[in-house]
C-alpha cells in the first residue's frame, strides 16, 4: 500500500485526536461505524456562537481515515455549525490522494458529521443548511 | 539509542554472514574459482571441488549423503521439484495428495497445479495452535496416495509439526513423505536420514546464507523426475549451469548454522521480546508456545486496525503475514486456520529473530511497538467490541 | 612470461567483472540491503527499488520494457519457461514446435519433454555452416504450430542467426518465436522490440555476471504459463524469494555490457588466435567465417586423436564441445550438424575470448596450442588417412 | 576422464616416441590399427645380438594407448627378443591404473608388437616363444 505525504504526515500526528471530557460545555457527539469496512469513528465537536470552536475524533481503522478524519477537523474548526453537513468529500479525497477503494469509508466519517449535526438538535431543515454549506466549501476551497 | 534499523523479520530473509559472504565472493572474480564446475580443465574441475565440499556440508547438517542433495534456486524451487517429480515419476501413476492448509505458497500453488492435472488433494486443518497430527495424516492415506508433503516449521507462526513421527506413519503405509525445511534447517536439529524422510527442501537464505539457492534432499533411492531439461548436472534431476558462488555460500551457510547452539540464543531473544510484549495489554501468541521455532513469534493485537499498526511500525522491519504476501491485502490463509477473524488476522505481526539481532534490539522493539500500540489504543478508545474480535 | 592460467573458455562462463562484484556485495550483510524485496517495510522497498532499476538496465540493454524482462534462475531456466510456458498457454492447444539441431541441451531436451506430451517437433537441419534459413522456418510453420524457437548465437561454433529475418517469418504466419540469447547478449546488438521477438532467454554468467541468474523477455501480450509455482513474484510468471544481490549483478553486468564496444574488442582478440592458429597445418574452422559470434572460435584439429588433444592442452581452460556436455564423451551435436564425422568432432576445440583476455594471453595460447598440436603431429606420422577424417 | 599419475606422466613426456632413421641396422618395424577404437600404432625394435637394445613408437591413439606404448618400450628393453610376443598386458594395465573400457587398445599394441615378431623372420614357433616369454616376464614383474 502506498500513502500520500499528507496520509503519511496526519496519521504520524493527528492534528485533532482525542475526545472532550465528558462535561465539556456546548459539545455535541456523533458516531458513525462499519464492521465490513472495518471502522468506528466519533467526533466531538464544541460550538460557541454558532461557530465550531474545535473538534476532536476517536476512530478504529486505516491510516487513510486518520488522516481523513484529521483533516476534516482541521476544516471544520472555525466554520458555522451547518458545515458538519457539507463536507465535500471529493477534496478531501484529493488533499490526501486516497485510492478510491478507501472512498466508502469516507461515507461513514461523513456520517459521524451528520449525526453531530444531528445532535445539536436544530430546527433547520438539513437540506438547506446542506445546500448553504456546500457554498461555504465552494469558496474555501 | 543507535540508528542501526530495527530489522526483525528474519524468517523473511536474513542478512548473510561475513564468513559466508567471503566465500562467496572467492568464487566470482579472475582471481576466483569463477570457472563452470561443468568444465573439463582444472580450473572447472576445482570449482566442481568446491561445489562438492558445499554438497557435504549441506548434507552433514541435516543428515544426509553428499549424494543425496540436488542444488536448486531455492525452497521453491525444491518444493516444486519434489512434489511435482513425485507425481510425474510414480511408478503405479497414483493420484491423490495429501498435505495441510499451513503450508508455504509454493507447496499451496503447487498443490492447485496439481489438481488441475488431476490429482486429488486433501489439505488437512490444523488445531488452534497450528498443530497436525499423525492420526490426521494416518486417515488421509489411502491406496491412491503418491505423496504426503508437511512443513517443519511454519513461515508464519514458527509451529514445529512432529515429522519423525509423520515420517514413521508414511513409512508404514509405504507413501512417500516430503518436508518443507526451509524455516528450520540451522535453527532446528534436522535428522533427515534417521527420521527416514524421503524428500526435504532446503534454503541457504533463511539462515544467514544468500537468496536464490536452495537443494532438495532426495533420500537413496527415491526416484524423480527433473522439471527443468537440459544438461546433465545434478544427476540428470536439474539442469542449469551450477553458480558456484551460490553454492559454495550455502555450503558455508550450512557448516557455520549450529542448530544446538543457536537454536537456544534464538529462543532466548524471541522469549525476552514476548516478555516485553507480554506487557501490552489484550496481546496474544498466535500458535503454539511448546512447539515453537525459536526464531518466530507471532502476535495479534486485538483492538487494532491491522493497516494503522503496520504503517505505524513500518520502521521497525516486521512482517504481517509471510513477506511473499506483503502486497497482498488477504488475510493470511495460516491465521485463517486456526481460527482468527480476518480482522484479528489482519491486527497480527510476525516478528522473527537472527544471528544478528541483539538483546537490545529487542528491547527498543518492545518500546516501539508500546509506543505505538498504546497510542492506536488511545485513538480507538470506546470503539465497540467487535473491533477486537 | 606471466603465471596467470590461460583462461580461452568464455563461453563455457566468465569471470565475474569486480564493479559488479562490488554491486552483489553491497546487497548481502547487514549493513546491505539484504532485505526480502517482497517485504513491506522500507528495507524491503529499497531493495525492491534495487531489483527495479535493474530491470530497467537490462531491458535497456537489449530494448525492451521494463515489465517485459522476468527474472529467472539463469537461460536453461527461461528457455524451459519459454517453451513449455507457451504450449502450456496456447489458447488453441496447438501442438507443434519448430526448432534446430543445433540448439542449447536446454532447448534439445524440453523439446523431448514436449515430445512426452504428445507434441510432434520438426527440427531444422544448419548447413555446413550452421546456417538455418528463413525458408526452412516457413517452410516448418503448419497451422498447428503454436512456437519457433532458434537460437541467437550458438554456443559451440558461435554462428549467429538471422533473427530479425526468422521474426519477420513468424510475424507473418502468427507464430510466436522463441529466442534463446544466452551467447549474444552484451557482445552483440539485441533489438529484441524492434525485431519483434516474442520470447528471448537471457543469463548473466556469459557476460562477466553471476551465474544462477536469468531473464526471460516476454514480450508485451505474450501469455506465458509459469512453471514454478508459489509466491506471486514477478507477475505471478516466477515464484520465489527474489535473490536481489543476483539480480543486482545482472543489471550491473547488463549496464556494463557495450555490444558496440565490446564486439569489436573481442573480434579482434578473436582474429588474432585465429591468425595464429592458421599458420597449423591441417587446422580447419567450425562453422562459419562471415557469421560468427566475436567471441568464439571453434577449430578443427585433424590428424589428433580428440582426448589426447584434450589432455595435452589441460592447462589452458578451452572446450570441447560445450561445457556442459564435457563429462559426456558423445561428440558433440552440433559438429554433428555441420557434417563433422565423430573423430574430427573429437579433434575440436571451442576458444572463447572475454573481457579479461589481452593479447598476450591469445599469442601465449597460439605458442602452446602450436607445440602441442606439433608434439601430437609427430607421434602419429605416417599414419593412416582415416586418422584425419 | 580421470589419469592416473602414471599415464599422466607418460603421456607428457614420453619415453620412447619416435621412429628409427629408415636405413637403421637391425630395426624391424610392425604396425595395427583398429579404426573403430581410433587406435593406429607402429613399433621400431632395434636388435643387437638376440637382444632388445631400443624400442621407439609412434601412435594416433589417446592419452592412456600412449602411456601404455610407452610404458612397454622402457619394459622391453634389454629384453630377449622373444620378449615381444609375451607383453603381460594385466600387468601394463594394472601398472597404468588403465579404465576397462581402454583395454581393446591394449590388444591393438600388443597386435603391432607381435606383427614386429613376425617382422623378425626367425623360425621359431612362435607359441613356444610365448611360452618362454611368459616366463620371463613372470620373473620380470
Ligand atoms: C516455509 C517456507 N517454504 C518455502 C519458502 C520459499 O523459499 P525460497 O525463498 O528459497 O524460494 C519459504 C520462504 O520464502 C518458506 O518460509
Ligand atoms: C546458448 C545457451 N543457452 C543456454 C545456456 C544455459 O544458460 P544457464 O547456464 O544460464 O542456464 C547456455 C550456457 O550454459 C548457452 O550457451
Amino acid at each position: 500500500m502506498n500513502y500520500s505525504s499528507e496520509v503519511l504526515q496526519r496519521f504520524g500526528l493527528p492534528q485533532a485526536d482525542g475526545a472532550f471530557p465528558d462535561e465539556t460545555e456546548g459539545v455535541v457527539r456523533g458516531e458513525a461505524e462499519d464492521r465490513s469496512l472495518g471502522i468506528w469513528i466519533r467526533f466531538d465537536v464544541q460550538l460557541r456562537d454558532g461557530l465550531i470552536r474545535a473538534v476532536r475524533f476517536q476512530l478504529f481503522g486505516c491510516p487513510h481515515a486518520i488522516a481523513a478524519a484529521s483533516l476534516i477537523c482541521e476544516r471544520l474548526e472555525g466554520k458555522p455549525a451547518r458545515a458538519l453537513a457539507g463536507i465535500d468529500l471529493q477534496a478531501v479525497a484529493g488533499s490526501l490522494d486516497l485510492p478510491v477503494e478507501k472512498y466508502g469509508k469516507l461515507l461513514r466519517i461523513e456520517d459521524a458529521l451528520l449525526a453531530c449535526r444531528q445532535a445539536l438538535g436544530r430546527s433547520q431543515d438539513t437540506s438547506e443548511a446542506r445546500k448553504s454549506c456546500d457554498e461555504d466549501e465552494t469558496k474555501d476551497s | 539509542m543507535s540508528a542501526r534499523p530495527l530489522y526483525l523479520d528474519n524468517a523473511a530473509t536474513t542478512a548473510v554472514d561475513p564468513e559466508v559472504i567471503a566465500a562467496m565472493t572467492a568464487c566470482l572474480g579472475t582471481d576466483g574459482s569463477f570457472e563452470n564446475p561443468s568444465s573439463a580443465h582444472p580450473g572447472g574441475a576445482r570449482a566442481r571441488q568446491l561445489v562438492e565440499d558445499a554438497r557435504e556440508r549441506i548434507a552433514a547438517l541435516v543428515n544426509a549423503q553428499p549424494g543425496e542433495i540436488v542444488f536448486t534456486s531455492g525452497a521453491t524451487e525444491s518444493n516444486n521439484l519434489a512434489i511435482l517429480g513425485s507425481f510425474d515419476a510414480d511408478p503405479r501413476s497414483r493420484k491423490h495428495f495429501v498435505t495441510t492448509r499451513i503450508e508455504h505458497h509454493s507447496v499451496v500453488d503447487t498443490a492447485h497445479a496439481l489438481e488441475a492435472r488431476g490429482v486429488e488433494v486433501t489439505r488437512l486443518d490444523c488445531d488452534a495452535k497450528g498443530v497436525v497430527t499423525t492420526g490426521q495424516v494416518l486417515d488421509a492415506i489411502t491406496d491412491a496416495t503418491a505423496l504426503v508433503s508437511v512443513m517443519h516449521v511454519n513461515n508464519e507462526i514458527g509451529v514445529i509439526q512432529d515429522i519423525e513421527a509423520i515420517a514413521q506413519a508414511c513409512a508404514s503405509r509405504d507413501v512417500r513423505l516430503h518436508v518443507d525445511a526451509a524455516q528450520s534447517a540451522g535453527k532446528i536439529p534436522l535428522d533427515l536420514g534417521g527420521w527416514g524422510v524421503d524428500l526435504c527442501s532446503l534454503t541457504a537464505h533463511k539462515a544467514h546464507g544468500p537468496k536464490g539457492i536452495g537443494a532438495l534432499y532426495v533420500a537413496g533411492g527415491v526416484t524423480l523426475a527433473p522439471q527443468l531439461h537440459g544438461g546433465e548436472q545434478e544427476r540428470g534431476l536439474r539442469a542449469g549451469t551450477l553458480a558456484t558462488h551460490q553454492i559454495v555460500g550455502m555450503g558455508k551457510t550450512f557448516e557455520l548454522a549450529r542448530p544446538e547452539r543457536d537454536g537456544p540464543r534464538l529462543a532466548k531473544l524471541r522469549d525476552r521480546l514476548w516478555r516485553g510484549l507480554g506487557e501490552i495489554e489484550g496481546i496474544r501468541l498466535n500458535g503454539c508456545r511448546e512447539r515453537c521455532a525459536p526464531h518466530i513469534l507471532n502476535v495479534c493485537f486485538a483492538g487494532i486496525e491491522g493497516e494503522s499498526l503496520r504503517l505505524a511500525l513500518a520502521d521497525i522491519a516486521v512482517s504481517a503475514g509471510s513477506a511473499c504476501a506483503s502486497d497482498d491485502p488477504e488475510p493470511s490463509h495460516v491465521l485463517s486456520s486456526l481460527g482468527l477473524s480476518d480482522a484479528l488476522a489482519q491486527s497480527s505481526l510476525r516478528l522473527s529473530v537472527g544471528r544478528f539481532t541483539e538483546p537490545a534490539d529487542v528491547d527498543r522493539a518492545v518500546e516501539r511497538i508500546g509506543a505505538e500500540v498504546a497510542r492506536l489504543r488511545a485513538l480507538a478508545d470506546g470503539a465497540p467490541a467487535w473491533c477486537s474480535t
